[in-house]
Parts: structure tokens; C-alpha cells; sequence
């Protein structure tokens, strides 16, 4: 439970945030200049705001009512910068293993292989960071800040340089950090789909203050209130691993519908969370026949909010929870679509990306 | 054992035969350190290990008297030198100095080079010369002064002023300058490197130095170096 | 060679060596601390700290033997304090040692100061949060990476410390086997007719040792930076 | 018409690459660490490849054989950095005028105050760099590269450090200056729908080497060859706006198929490019009715390609032209669907983003 | 205040700021074209230009001076040449100004190179992607970068100009109004007993003259810095 009151004045800029971040990742989202890596410098204490009180619980990292001001090197934070900050004269061995020389012997370490797997940098381990490409950067800097045995991560865009597929590889060892490891993460995106996936909360950011917090699912839910607009709406469901199947595919039980994704490692039992775009939704009056998406959760319509463009989003409450639809206004129209209707929600097996499944609180791998 | 000389650093010819003489004649190590009259004074203010030194310039030697620093009774003065006017080039014509001599004629626009006029021995020695002979206010704006005479010779030697006045000891040396005419004795005081043993030194051996120094041996050196010794 | 050089030019060549290094050496850590200081600190009295490590730059190297002489001499406030403790430095060749340190002093310092203003600070920053504690991140970044510049200024400091003269005739005097250096010989030499081939011999030996430390340190200096990259 | 061939070893990477880049934006495409910065560098001259040839035409960058080695500043590109590179000492507004000092006077140039209106700088034109965000500061750089009157643009993955809704303004900028300047544009990119809406060309780069390079949608279509794996597949198709309706929709005609998207600012005739992703097509064996989604393209199966997972490519004929379906294998098995069978994909209007939307060649605006 | 300085003294000081100032100001450029030719370039010879750069401060200052004399003054082999042309150095202020700048030189260089090294490559590769050629690279981001080292560097050369002897009296000598410059006078004043007040003195005026240097020096600095920012 870290709490963060921030304020801040820069010439152009102010910075005024209050925001709790409970345990697992917190995910402070917003556009370009507003404010993310403001916060992250105040947690990190590379940034000494104005005023401002910053702890987790009795752990106080400022306070400057009390002026407690901890030092950086005291706050014990793996911090990925959103530009590497690589140490050009250590290779990247010694750049990964720079962190664990300054953690207390008793804090709990990752393995530094397991990690340079994971990374995918073991070619890279004996070359300095100025032979490596953008990318490859990136991930070291990850790895550095894992194996310092933080009590805190910070990551600022850790995946904006990295391909889809590297990501992929990537985003796990995140949720399995905030699962198994239980270090609270904040973590700074663009991408709603990172967001998703990996939010237990999000901070939603505008010009410096916060406009939204919550769970995961109630801000991507609220298109009115996202930074990024309608494109990023979505809802945000748990599910259990009901079993897997031959074929690829896992079948998921969601409050008692059944879900199709693309094989999940996850053992049965397991909750996972999972994201259905607003995007990914087309809805029928009548329950479709003959279609290839496997996934049809009937609902109920609570809700129709026209937007400012040509779409609506309409929110169904279903057996597996809130789901949202982002469709025409032309079709909610020819559709005669009113709340308290019946309607079919039609998801397409693999439009629940990869990348937008995480694990629950209580996932075990 | 060990003896400790300070000397004028214009005597590093003459102190570096007097050391091979003193060693072979006595066994004893004689140590010397070189450098300007004026550090060699004030270090020995401030307290150096220096048994015997040998000042170019008397007023220092004075000065360590007058603070009780000289051994009372050691003081004498040991050799003598010339101030000479040296012209640039292996033939030039020679002068004769004297109080009719058109120094400033000869010079043209180019320059007398001396040591400092107000504080290195050999300079203050050719001021006075040069007073007293009627013609320093006519050369003095020429004069290009140089902290040493060593550097003043060069200035003559490379041709850069065509007249220089330094000791006789100095010019002999120099193959490049000639020297055209010697500065009456008269003229100046006596150019003399009072030599004393300190006060605070107890070493045994300063009284047999001293006395080498005045011995027979240590004159030839000095002649050898030019200098004339100083008789008693 | 030994007939090139006299044993006595020999020994001066020795003493110079030994002095210039051991004046380098011990004043490396201060030289790193102050520059350190004035690179990256602020607080009162830095600007007169900065004049202070200027001023043997500034002032003719004989008033600052002189100085050095009053202060550190046998009879001075510092000096006869230090005598009580067993160190004395007048006359000796540690003396010249501190008179070649204090001349070279500014250089080092200016040298490792610039290349200390250099690092990214932002490193140090990624450093800290790493938990390395201000002077573990001075140890493991701040100092590596100012490296070119530490051994430039170091040096740098040498060979200023090579041809120190002076200060150092003015403070210990010109003692052969104590305080003699190459310098001082050459001024001894200079003073005297005939003495120009002995110095223009020393001074060939001077300028070989301090073109030697001066391609040994271009070639650290290159072997450090082709380290680091063009990161 | 850029030939690019080049040949570079590092001490553990081997560069081999050859290429055509023709006019348009030419899309490098390929996983963290393939080469493409090695390439675009090389491009720049900023980097002396041991052997190769650039060439436009008869205007030779580079030629090995002949030893002609353009230096960088005659080479009058516009580079877009991977990391910004902004001038410290200067401010945004001194770096964006920077390039256009040393532009012949003759040269083509963009207005500065579009350029910052559509970068959104315009209030940090007086600011230095070292008090920008990571956005801010790349979108400075982009400004300050087209600022300069290149003749050719490299771009080293110009939008990673933006968010959505920051890309979204400024992609139809890059689609701009490919259809109205005329300028050859390479571009970095790991985004699938980044490459998709810009590409005229895609070369795909996989450890040094090109495997594979053509026409986007042949690349993009081709899961097998796309490094960055099936989950990047889709469509590129070409339609011409037909009509504009009032509830914010714009119809396009793909071939006689009528297909809906959200208002695109284009006007009627002008023809299109969009792209449709395999993971956001529905497959149907009846014509489905009553459903949300309100394109539906009628098409005979070419080809089922089973993937690596629990997925299916499947690849239509329409009238539109190719589309690509990616379905389980269950739902595949399920339809009997083979080649030759006639079935319906169902596209949802959203779900074609405007991320995907791009101006054809001949586009107006 | 008259009082307290002679007219003789006045004239030194004088005659010291025009020569410091002259010999910094003129071989500023040189030495930011040898600065950057070190720290950029390579070249044959290279080491040996970076030796010869390197000389003036290695050489006991006497030899140093008696080189020049040797080499510009009027029947020495450069100075002949510039004596042809109507420049005469001997026993001129502007001789004292070259014994001044080339002692002073090495410092400059010393500086300038380092923090020329310092400026990131990639910000000069992108200059050249913006069309600038070399010489526009340098004007427009190599040398405003590296102007904090360049101030340094620069005031450095003052200070040491400020405080040269050894050289300038033996190429110069010691000329009232030409080339007699505060070190020159302190010498003189320290050659005899009783001296030492008004040596003292001087010696405050040119440790005022330089320390004020050196903080206007450590301002610009720091505003330069400041406008670079923590980029
Ligand atoms: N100077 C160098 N020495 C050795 N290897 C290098 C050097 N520069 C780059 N490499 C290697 O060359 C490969 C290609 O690098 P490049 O920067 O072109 O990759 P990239 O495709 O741009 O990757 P990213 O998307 O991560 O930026 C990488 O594996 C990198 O480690
Ligand atoms: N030192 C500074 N002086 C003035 N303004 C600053 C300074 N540092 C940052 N800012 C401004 O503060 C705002 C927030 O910056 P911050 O770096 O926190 O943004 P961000 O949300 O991380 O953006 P991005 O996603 O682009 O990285 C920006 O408008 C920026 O211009
Ligand atoms: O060294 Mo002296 O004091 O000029 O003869
Ligand atoms: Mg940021
Ligand atoms: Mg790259």
C-alpha cells in the first residue's frame, strides 16, 4: 500500500497528485508530458517535489511536512529508466549484477539466470551497453532493476522499445513478479493493453493531476475517462482455468460461461484475468449460429453512452461480469438496442490476445 | 662526516673543483646546495642546515649578520671579480671605459643587457660603474635587465642587444661575444663573495673548510674559474 | 650512458623521478576529492577554496616557495608543528616532493574536475537508486567514468612536477641527493660558463621521461574510452 | 528508388542486407536487435559499412567498388533517432529551425508553425531539452528532421515513445509526406498496424538479413514470413471512398463490396488503404444477420494454413480482394471449412481503427 | 591607493593585464583548433604535436625562455622571418605576450581537448544529418558544448600568463613599461634584503587580478550549465 501526494510546480508545468497504490501493479497512464515521469523521479527520489508525503504504510520515503527526505540508495527501488541509463563502462554482466552488490544479504534475489533467459541477452553478456541495439538496451536495463531485490519497481515504458513478440515474452515475468514476489509495482504505459493485462490499479494522468484511480476494470471501462480515449475501452474480467484442451485451446470459466482462449499456462483452478477490448465485441439480437468465434456471453444492456464519434459503447451485465461493446450508432440504431435488452455478445476466441491475459491474485504456474 | 655549503649559484664551476679537492684532501663529504644569493639567505633565516655559505651579494650576507645568524668571526671575503662590457660577435672593436666613453652611441637603438640593476650583484655593480663614470642616465632607458647574468650574456651571445655588461668570469667562456673593455675596480665596490660559516651550525668541520678556502689549492681553483682572489 | 651523464646528473634524474612521483601519488586523493568537491558540491567558501588550489598557478613559483618556506620551513607554523611529529620537509626531498605537489595541484585538479563535471549525472542517479550510497557511486561510476581525466590531470601533474623549479629551489633549497632535481640542476649548469651541454643533456632527459608518461597516458586514456564506447 | 546493399560484421552480428526501397515509405521491419538501426545508420553515412552500395538513381551515397562515400551532411536526410538526440544548448525552437540553416535555399520546406501545431510543441518552443519528457522530446525531433528539406527520411521507430492517441495524430503526417512531398521515407517500426497503415514497402529483417520484402499487404499477409509472428497478420486492402454519412460513417467501396468505417477525412473518390487484421475477422458459413458488425464480405477459401498454436490462417478471395481470418482450429474444424467453400467474414466497422486507415497513392485531402 | 602601489608598480600591472590578456586572447584559437585536432582527429605525428604542445610545461621555465630567444628573436630563424615583416618580439610587450601564451598553452589545450572529448558524438553525427558540414558541426555543437571547458581553459592560460617569469625575463628581460610584468617586479623586489613589502604587495594585486578571473570564470561556467541543463 504505497501512498503518493505529490505537488510539484515546474516554469510550464504543475504536478498535483494523490493517488494510493495498493499491492501489485499500479499503473500510471496519461499522454506525453503528463506527468508520469514526474511521479516515478518523486518515488524514486531522483525528484525532490515541493511538498509531498510518499510511504507504504510506516515506511516513510517522504514526508516533507516532517521533512523526511530517505536518500535514493535507502529506498531500495529497482527503477527501469524510460532511456536505459546503462553504465557504459561495465559490461552487461556487471551492469545486471551492479544492483545485487548493494542489496542486504537477506533480501530475496532473483537468479541472474533465470532473468538473462527470460531477457533473452545471454549473447550479450560479455559486450558493453554501446554495441547494443535500442532494444536490447531496454532489456538489460529491465534485468538490472530485477536483480537488485527491490522493494519497490518502478518502470517507465519498459516495453516502448521492444517488439510485439519480445514484449509478449516480457510481460509475464511482470505479473509473476506481482504475483509471486508481491513487490509493488508502479509502472508507467501508453498501451492499454499492457495496462490491462498487467493493472491491478490504474492512475489515470492529465496535465499533471490525476483524473481517474481504481481497478484495472472499472477505469479501462470508462471510456469518458481515459486519456487516450475510446480507442482503449474494455473490460476487464476474472475467469477460472476450467480445463485445457487438445486442440490448443484452454476453456475458461467465467462466472459460469464458458470462455475459449489459445492454450493459457496455467494449471486448473487457476483465476485469470482477462481483457475484452470494447473493440473486440459485436453483439446480436439472437444468439448466432454457424460463426467461428467460439465465445457468446448473453447479457443484458445496462448501459448506452453515444461518443463523440460515430460509435457507442454499451456495457452488458453478463454471468462473467460487466462487458463492453464498442459498436456504431448506425448498428445500436438497426439493432434497436435499449437497456434491460437481451443481447448476445459475440468474442472471437483469439481476439482475447495473448497480451491481454494476466494472471489473478491467486494464479499459480 | 659531512659539511653543508650554501653557495652563489655563480660559483657552480669553482664549489664543483673545490669539492673534488676537499674530498680527496680530507676524506669528508662536502655538500653543496647552489642557488640565488637572496633564497639561499632566507632559507637559511628559516633555518636550513647550511654550516658555511658563500653570498654573491654582501648585503645578504650582512642581513644574517645583523639577525646573529653568522658565527662571529668567520666572515672574509673571498674572491674578487670584473664587471666587463661585452659586445656581440668575435670581432668587435674595442673600447675604452672611461667616463668619455659614447656608450650610447655604440648602442644605437639597441640594448645594454645587465643583470637587475636594484638586486642582482653583477647588475647593481654595473649601475654603479656606470654611474659613477657619468654615463648611466644616458643609457639607462636601453637597458634590458635579466635576472641573471648568465641571461644577460645570452642576450649578447645571440646577438639580440650588441652590448652586455657582465663579470669577467662569465664572458671568458662565451665564444660568441667579445670583451671590449673592463670596468675600472674604482668604479664600483669591491665585487667580493663574502663566504662566513653560520651560526647555528656546530660542525667541526667548518673551521677546516674555512681554512681551505683560503688555502692554496682553493685559490688555483678560483683562478682557473677567473676569479681573482681577494688578498688578505 | 654513464659517461653521457655524470653520476651526479644520474642522481638527479633519480631524485626527479622519485619526487615527481611520489608528489603525484599522494596528491592524487586530495586532487580527486577537491576536484570532486568543486565539481559536484556547493557550499560556502567553495569559491575560495577554488582561488586557494589556483593560487601556486597564479603567483610566481618563487613567492610560492617562499610561502611554502615561511609556512613549512623548519621555523614556520605548520612546518615546526610537523617537526614536533617527526616530519620534516625542509631541505629533505619530501619537502620537494610537497613544493612539486602544490605547483602541480591546480592542473590535476582542473583536469579531473572537467572530466568529473562530465558524467552524466543521470548515471549516478540510475546508481543510487541502484542502492549504492554517495560514495559507492562516486567509487563504481562517477570515478571510472571520469577516468581519461583523472590519469590526463595525473599526468599532467607529473610532468609539471618533472620541470617544477622555483618553488622548489626557493622552499628546499638546491641539495645534491635531497633536493637537487633535474631542474635545478639545469639552473645550476645555466649559471656558470660552459655549463649549456650538461643542461641541454638534462633537459633531453627530462623531455624523453615526460613524452614517455605523456604517450603512456594518451594510450590509457584511449584504452578508457574505446571501453566505454560510444555510449 | 533507394537500392540498398550492404555488408557489416560486428564482433557478433553480421549484417547482410539487400534491398530495394521504392517511392513511398519503405517499412524495416524485424525484432529488437535484426539490424534495422544498423541499416538506417548506414543509409545515413553515419556508419561505413566494409562493403556496399546506396544509390537513388544515378544519386550514389555510397559505393564501395567505386569508393565513393557521400559524407552525411551532403547526403540531406532528414534522421529521426531511436533516442532523440536533441541539441541541450539549444532551445526546441533552435532545434527545429536548426536543419533548415543549412538546406540549400532552393529546397522544398515545410512551415515551421504547421509542423508545431501538429507535433503539439507549441508550448515548449522556448524550453531546452533537458526539461521535456520523453515525448515531448521525440516529437521535438520529428519536427526538427522534417524541418530540415530532406530529400529522404530515415525514421528508427519515430512513435514508440507516444502514446495512441499521440500516434494517431501524427501517422497522417508521415502519410502526407508520402503522398504530397514525394519524399522516400524509411521507417523502423515493430508495429503491425504502424507498418500497415504506412508502408508502401515492407522489409522484413530477421538476424542481419532481409527474409522477406514487397508490397505491404504480401508481406503483412504472410504470416510464415513475418518475423514478428501470426499474431501481426492482416489484410491490406484498397477502396474508394463513396460516400460520407451524417451518423459519422464513411463508405467505402472495396471492389463493389460496400464496407463502413468511422468518419475518414478524405473526400468521396479518393481511394484508400486499410488494413484489416486476421485476428479481427469472424468467419461465417450463412450470411449472418442481426449482428452488430456491418461489413460483411462474401469470399471463396483460398487457403488454411494451420499455425504454430491452437490458431488458423484463412485466407479469402472477396471481391474486395484477399482477406485474412485467423480462427481456431476447433471453429475451423467445426465449420468444415475447406478450400473452395464460400464463406462470409465478418468485420466489424471499429474494429477497422483508424490506426489502420491510410491514404492510398492518388489520396486527396 | 596611488600610495600604496608606485607609478612603477601601477605601470607592472598594467602592462601584466595587457600581456595576459593579449597572450590568452590570441592563442585562443590556435588552441581550440589543437584541442579539437587532439581530441578528434588522428593523425601522423599526432603524439608528437601533443609532445611539443606539451613542452613548455615540462621544461624548467629558463629553458623555455632561452628557446624562444633562440628561435624568435631577431637573428634566430623565425624571428628573422618576422622581422622581415615589421614584427619585432625582442624586448617588446609582445614578446612578453608569446613567453606568456606558449607557457600558458599546454593548460589551455589541456582543457579545452577534455571537454571537447566530453561532447557526445551521436549530437554531432545528428548535426551532420541535419546537413551542417565539419566546420558548421563544430561551430554549432562541438564548441558551445564544450564552452564551459573553453571558459575554463581559457582563464586557466590568464592565470598562468598572469604568474609567468622564468620564461618571459630570459626571452623578454625586464623592461619598465615593455616587458617588466608583476612577476618580474616581485623577482626584483625578492632579490634584496628588505624587499619583501613590496612584494607582498604585488603579489595581492595579481591574486586579486586572478581570483576575480577565475570567478568570473566559475559564473560563466555555471550559466553555461545551467542553460545546457541536465540534458
Ligand atoms: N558497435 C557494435 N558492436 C557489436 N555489435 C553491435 C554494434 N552495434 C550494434 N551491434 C549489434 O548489431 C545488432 C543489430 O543492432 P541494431 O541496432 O541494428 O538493431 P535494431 O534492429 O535496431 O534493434 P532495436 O529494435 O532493438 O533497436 C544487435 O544485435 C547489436 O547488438
Ligand atoms: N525540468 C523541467 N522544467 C520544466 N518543465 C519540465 C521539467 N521536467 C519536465 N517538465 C515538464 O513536465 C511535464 C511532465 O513531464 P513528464 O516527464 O513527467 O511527462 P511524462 O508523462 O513522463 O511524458 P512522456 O510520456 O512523454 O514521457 C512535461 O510537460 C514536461 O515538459
Ligand atoms: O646566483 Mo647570484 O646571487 O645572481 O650570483
Ligand atoms: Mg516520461
Ligand atoms: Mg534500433
Amino acid at each position: 500500500m504505497l501512498d503518493v501526494s505529490l505537488r510539484h510546480k515546474f516554469a510550464g508545468f504543475t504536478l498535483d497528485a494523490h493517488f494510493t497504490a495498493p499491492a501489485g501493479v499500479t499503473v500510471l497512464f496519461g499522454r506525453s508530458g503528463s506527468g508520469k515521469t514526474t511521479i516515478v523521479n518523486a518515488v524514486a527520489g531522483l525528484l525532490m517535489p515541493q511538498t509531498g508525503r510518499i510511504a507504504a504504510g510506516d515506511w516513510v520515503l517522504l514526508d516533507t511536512d516532517r521533512t523526511i527526505r530517505l536518500k535514493p540508495h535507502k529506498r531500495r527501488i529497482g527503477y527501469v529508466f524510460q532511456e536505459a541509463r546503462l553504465f557504459p563502462h561495465l559490461t552487461v554482466r556487471q551492469n545486471l549484477a551492479y544492483g545485487a552488490w548493494f542489496a542486504p544479504k537477506s533480501a530475496p534475489r532473483e537468479s541472474m539466470s533465470r532473468v538473462v533467459e527470460m531477457l533473452g541477452i545471454g549473447p550479450l553478456l560479455d559486450r558493453r551497453p554501446g554495441a547494443l541495439s535500442g532494444g536490447e538496451r531496454q532489456r538489460v536495463a529491465i534485468g538490472r532493476a530485477l536483480l537488485s531485490a527491490p522493494r519497490l519497481i518502478l518502470a517507465d515504458e519498459p516495453l516502448a522499445a521492444l517488439d510485439e513478440a519480445r514484449k509478449a515474452e516480457i510481460l509475464p515475468y511482470f505479473e509473476r513478479l506481482r504475483d509471486e514476489v508481491s513487490v509493488p509495482i508502479l509502472y508507467v504505459s501508453h498501451s492499454a493493453s499492457e495496462v490491462a493485462r498487467l493493472a491491478t490499479t490504474v492512475v489515470a494522468l492529465d496535465a499533471g493531476r490525476v483524473v481517474a484511480q481504481g481497478p484495472a476494470h472499472a477505469v479501462l471501462g470508462d471510456p469518458s475517462i481515459l486519456p487516450t480515449g475510446a480507442r482503449d475501452a474494455g473490460a476487464v474480467l476474472t475467469a477460472r482455468v476450467a480445463r485445457h484442451h487438445d486442440d490448443g485451446l484452454t476453456e475458461l470459466d467465467a462466472g459460469g460461461l464458458p470462455l475459449f482462449l489459445p492454450r493459457v499456462r496455467a494449471a486448473p483452478e487457476a483465476q485469470l484475468r482477462i481483457r475484452i477490448a470494447a473493440h473486440d465485441v459485436i453483439l446480436s439480437r439472437t444468439r448466432p449460429e454457424g460463426l467461428s468465434a467460439l465465445n457468446i456471453l448473453p447479457g443484458t444492456i445496462q448501459d448506452i453512452r453515444a461518443g463523440d464519434g460515430p460509435g457507442t459503447i454499451v456495457a452488458l451485465d453478463t454471468a462473467a461480469g460487466r462487458v463492453l461493446a464498442r459498436i456504431t450508432q448506425r448498428s445500436a440504431a438497426a439493432m434497436a438496442l435499449e437497456v434491460g435488452a437481451t443481447v448476445f455478445a459475440v468474442v472471437k476466441t483469439v481476439s482475447v490476445a495473448s497480451g491481454d491475459i494476466g494472471g489473478g491474485a491467486k494464479r499459480q504456474s | 662526516d659531512e659539511i653543508t655549503v650554501f653557495a652563489a649559484a655563480s660559483m657552480t664551476n669553482a664549489m664543483s673543483e673545490l669539492e673534488m679537492q676537499f674530498e680527496a684532501a680530507t676524506g669528508h663529504d662536502l655538500v653543496v646546495s647552489l642557488a640565488g644569493s637572496s633564497a639561499l639567505a632566507r632559507q637559511i633565516q628559516q633555518g636550513a642546515p647550511a654550516d658555511i655559505f658563500i653570498s654573491a651579494n654582501p648585503d645578504w650576507m650582512d642581513r644574517l649578520e645583523q639577525d646573529g645568524l653568522v658565527a662571529a668571526d668567520t666572515r672574509f671575503d673571498l674572491s674578487n671579480n670584473a664587471i666587463v662590457l661585452v659586445a656581440a660577435g668575435t670581432d668587435a672593436a674595442a673600447v675604452t671605459v672611461g667616463p668619455d666613453m659614447d656608450l650610447a652611441g655604440l648602442l644605437g637603438d639597441g640594448r645594454l643587457a645587465m643583470a637587475l640593476v636594484e638586486s642582482v650583484p653583477a647588475g647593481i655593480y654595473g649601475k654603479a660603474s656606470l654611474e659613477s663614470l657619468g654615463l648611466w642616465d644616458s643609457v639607462a632607458p636601453q637597458v634590458a635587465q635579466t635576472d641573471n647574468v648568465r641571461a644577460a650574456l645570452a642576450f649578447v651571445a645571440v646577438g639580440e642587444a650588441p652590448y652586455g655588461i657582465v663579470y669577467a668570469t662569465d664572458a671568458v667562456a662565451e665564444d660568441s661575444v667579445t670583451v671590449v673593455g673592463t670596468f675600472p675596480p674604482d668604479t664600483h665596490p669591491p665585487i667580493v663573495y663574502p663566504a662566513a660559516a653560520m651560526a647555528e651550525s656546530d660542525n667541526p668541520l667548518n673551521q677546516s673548510f674555512l681554512d681551505f678556502l683560503r688555502g692554496a689549492e682553493a685559490r688555483a681553483a678560483f683562478e682557473r674559474q677567473g676569479f681573482v682572489v681577494v688578498a688578505d | 650512458m654513464t659517461d653521457w651523464l655524470g653520476p651526479a646528473e644520474w642522481q638527479a634524474v633519480a631524485l626527479s623521478l622519485q619526487v615527481s612521483f611520489w608528489a603525484t601519488l599522494a596528491s592524487l586523493p586530495l586532487g580527486i576529492f577537491v576536484a570532486y568537491a568543486l565539481a559536484r558540491w556547493s557550499f560556502p567558501g567553495k569559491q575560495i577554496l577554488n582561488g586557494i588550489v589556483h593560487l601556486p598557478l597564479i603567483l610566481p613559483p618563487v613567492v610560492t616557495g617562499y610561502v611554502l618556506l615561511l609556512t613549512l620551513g623548519t621555523r614556520g607554523p605548520v612546518g615546526s608543528v610537523l617537526a614536533d611529529w617527526g616530519v620534516v620537509l625542509a631541505f629533505r626531498w619530501t619537502g620537494a616532493a610537497v613544493a612539486a605537489a602544490v605547483m602541480a595541484f591546480p592542473l590535476m585538479v582542473r583536469a579531473i574536475r572537467l572530466s568529473i563535471e562530465a558524467v552524466d549525472p543521470k548515471l549516478e542517479q540510475a546508481s543510487a537508486t541502484l542502492g549504492a550510497s554517495p560514495i559507492w557511486v562516486f567509487l563504481t561510476v562517477t570515478l571510472p567514468m571520469a577516468l581519461p581525466g583523472i590519469v590526463a590531470g595525473t599526468i599532467l601533474a607529473f610532468a609539471k612536477a618533472m620541470g617544477e623549479f622555483g618553488a622548489t629551489i626557493t622552499f628546499v633549497s638546491n641539495i645534491p641527493g635531497q633536493t637537487r632535481t633535474i631542474p635545478s640542476a639545469i639552473y645550476a649548469f645555466l649559471q656558470v660558463p660552459g655549463g649549456e651541454d650538461a643542461a641541454v643533456r638534462l633537459v633531453i632527459v627530462s623531455v624523453v621521461v615526460a613524452m614517455g608518461a605523456l604517450l603512456l597516458s594518451e594510450m590509457i586514456g584511449r584504452r578508457v574510452a574505446a571501453r566505454v564506447g560510444g555510449a
